[in-house]
């Protein structure tokens, strides 16, 4: 179980955005992305995921093993919390256990519509569906916003116990700190020149 | 060199500047003559009279009408698999005189057929598919007029063209199902044979089809020209803003 | 003028929209060539591209 | 998959627009059509195969934009496309959902609304079978067309433009084959190419619409 990412490129609206990224994550490692808000974490991530092709390079981890969680993090306000849990779990194939629930201190909310939860109640719930699809390799954009320090707390026990220490991976994208004794990559030096080539307008130019 | 330079966009925007000027001269050229020489020139027909005439912008639009959409659909399948800017570029330029080819068709088969059906719009099948032609037509330039992203409305329109001609084509035959038909069957070219055009027609039509197939090649040339200069506009402004 | 009889007012409209449509596609497309010309020579003299 | 049918049509009926919206309209529609066109029974008669799948068409492109629309604002569509199921798969899904929620409340209810416009009783069969063959490919069609415009402000609208032209095949062989039923003819070769119709839909389409919404996403 490994992370591997060569020399890769990403673009965003046909513009180059980011050039020459390489790093390697073994199982249990985590990576945080730091940057000034636009430098591309978004793109990056949504690159590694396979959201959108890369312009240039590699990255290489376990088919199927990636999942990515962003601001939209894809609650049903109809339906309440297991529902939308149980979807996920089925989705991927999984069983909905209570450790997910327990994990993100939900079970009181069990039965609670998503609409009438809180924002930080709703990012948790968001959150948890992590906890529930088993992924290996996770890609997270900003995930402890609107949470309040308990709830980023317990976020980051998750990612520790749960997920890296049962050889998971996560490239996180924040700006506070988690707690987690994870590198830090700063995307600054890995922006893309204004005329670097690549672009899907470059024939034009 | 592959042919695929040639529609790299400066060397495109290089060979189609010479060009362009003499398909002008050439295709107004043979339009005049051959309007003005079916026009002035030529017989009225024993049946139908003077309204033959019509015959000489009709059959020509309604060919370049169908084959601009094959032309765009060729095109869009050139950019979904070789990424070719041009390509898609020219489809985004066919269609607008695709759309103006079937209008005039529409008008003028439904005005050629008005003393025979004695109404000004018959709902024959051919006239049907050329109005659902239409709406494709319209369909398309309004998928490109709503996305900004140059790269998001190429992908998206070649897969509405792709899905649109085939559609296109299940409509042709079932507006025939639908309604049997009284368009005069296709006169220029039965088996090649010309004697279901008189002689004296047959040259003016040739020639006024040529002339209509150069002026879609000026436009679209013209067009596409144009589209290439605003996506260098556009992809200049983008890295200026950026830098 | 050739001598079109009762059929004239179909055959001068069918004429009279053709060539009106083709002036009228004509005139757009070279009209919006000249605006884009005009756009891009604007943006290379700001960009320093000719 | 079918999680994802389950969940889809439990939206649709928490929701509660799902299932009323179409049927509601698909209702006013022909309510609509006799004071258009007069009371006039023998006239009726003879439009109402046509209104009747016109009216059903309309119903059915009502609810298009909501397909995928909804996934795509609070993100639920990015987190299945990074999920285990192939996208043709969500959209096939989509279509089903919209399917159940409109397609067929419409097939079960035009009989009745059939009365309305005066259907002749042999029609009856005709106007189910029809509507039940070509029904799945409005749906699928329009799945398609809410891949092409998902995303796009005032993509309604566009959708509309988009879809109807697709539309034309389905509505002439569905509406054939009513009248023909209603005059006692054999309907089934107009019957039988709206199944082709429909098989060709759901053969071609997921995989364009999987593309568009690739396009989209990214």
């Amino acid at each position: 179980m490994h992370l591997a990412v060569t020399d890769l490129a990403c673009a965003r609206g046909g513009l180059p955005v980011l050039t020459g990224v390489s790093f390697r994550l073994e199982a249990g490692q985590a990576l945080i992305l730091r940057g000034p808000n636009g430098v591309g974490k978004t793109t990056l991530l949504r690159t590694l995921a396979g959201l959108q092709p890369a312009m240039a390079g590699e990255v290489d981890f376990p088919a199927d093993e990636g999942a990515y969680a962003s601001h939209a993090d894809g609650v049903k306000l109809t339906l309440s919390v297991t529902e939308n849990l149980a979807f996920w779990a089925a989705v991927h194939g999984r069983q909905l256990d209570d450790a997910a629930l327990a994990a993100f201190d939900l079970t009181g909310l069990r039965d609670r519509m998503a609409g009438t939860l809180s924002a930080g109640q709703k990012r948790r719930l968001g959150l948890a569906r992590l906890a529930v699809i088993g992924r290996k390799v996770l890609f997270l954009d900003e995930p402890t916003v609107s949470l309040d320090r308990a709830a980023v707390g317990l976020f980051a026990d998750f990612l520790r116990d749960q997920h890296l220490a049962q050889g998971g991976i996560a490239v996180i994208a924040t700006h506070i700190d988690l707690g987690l004794e994870a590198p830090e990559l700063d995307l600054t030096p890995y922006r893309a020149a204004p005329d670097a080539a690549g672009g899907s307008d470059e024939a034009f130019l | 060199m592959s042919i695929w330079e040639y529609a790299n966009p400066k060397k495109f925007m290089g060979w189609t500047r010479p060009v362009l000027p003499w398909l002008w001269a050439l295709a107004v050229a043979c339009i005049v003559t051959a309007l003005v020489w079916g026009f002035f020139f030529t017989p009225d027909d024993y049946k139908q009279g003077s309204t033959v005439k019509i015959i000489y912008i009709h059959v020509p639009s309604a060919m370049i009408a169908i084959n601009a959409w094959f032309m765009m659909l060729i095109t869009s399948l050139v950019w979904i698999v070789r990424r070719h800017h041009v390509s898609v570029l020219a489809a985004k330029a066919a269609a607008p005189v695709g759309a103006a080819m079937t209008v005039i068709a529409l008008f003028t088969g439904a005005v050629w057929g008005e003393p025979m059906w004695g109404t000004w719009w018959a709902w024959d099948p051919r006239l049907t598919s050329f109005l659902v032609l239409f709406l494709f037509y319209l369909g398309y330039m309004a998928l490109w007029a709503a996305i900004e992203d140059a790269d998001t409305a190429a992908d998206l329109t070649s897969v509405l063209c792709l899905v649109g001609s085939v559609f296109a084509v299940l409509s042709r035959y079932a507006a025939i199902f639908w309604n049997q038909g009284l368009h005069q069957g296709s006169s220029v070219f039965r088996a090649g044979r010309p004697d279901s055009v008189a002689e004296v027609f047959y040259l003016p039509l040739m020639l006024s089809i040529a002339g209509f197939i150069l002026l879609f090649l000026a436009l679209v040339l013209m067009r596409t020209r144009t589209e290439i200069r605003l996506r260098r506009a556009s992809a200049l402004e983008a890295r200026m803003r950026s830098a | 003028m050739p001598q079109l009889g009762k059929y004239a007012p179909e055959v001068l409209s069918a004429y009279a929209v053709c060539i009106a449509v083709l002036v009228v596609l004509v005139a757009a497309s070279w009209w919006r060539a000249r605006q884009s010309a005009a756009r891009l020579e604007r943006v290379e003299k700001e960009t320093g591209r000719g | 998959m079918i999680a994802l049918l389950i969940r889809d049509l439990r939206l649709a009926i928490r929701a509660g627009g799902g299932f009323g919206l179409g049927l509601a309209f698909f209702l006013i529609v022909i309510v609509l059509v006799p004071f258009g066109v007069g009371p006039e029974r023998a006239v009726l008669t003879r439009i109402a195969p046509g209104m009747l799948w016109v009216a059903a068409l309309l119903a059915a492109l009502l609810s298009l934009d909501r397909i995928f629309a909804l996934d795509h604002e609070d993100g639920s569509l990015a987190l299945l496309a990074t999920a285990p199921l192939p996208l043709e798969g969500v959209v096939l899904v989509k279509a089903a959902a919209h399917w159940l929620t409109t397609g067929l409340p419409l097939t079960l209810a035009a009989p009745v609304l059939g009365i309305l416009l005066n259907l002749s009783p042999e029609a009856t069969p005709w106007l189910l079978a029809s509507l039940g063959l070509g029904t799945p490919a409005l749906s699928m069609i329009g799945a398609f067309g809410a891949a092409l415009t998902v995303g796009l402000r005032r993509g309604g609208l566009l959708l509309s433009l988009l879809v109807l032209p697709l539309y034309v095949p389905t509505l002439i062989f569905g509406a054939e084959a009513v009248r023909r039923g209603a005059e006692g003819l054999t309907a089934l070769p107009s019957l039988a190419l709206v199944g082709g119709v429909t098989a060709g839909c759901f053969a071609l389409l997921p995989f364009a619409a999987a593309a568009a919404l690739r396009v989209n996403l990214r």
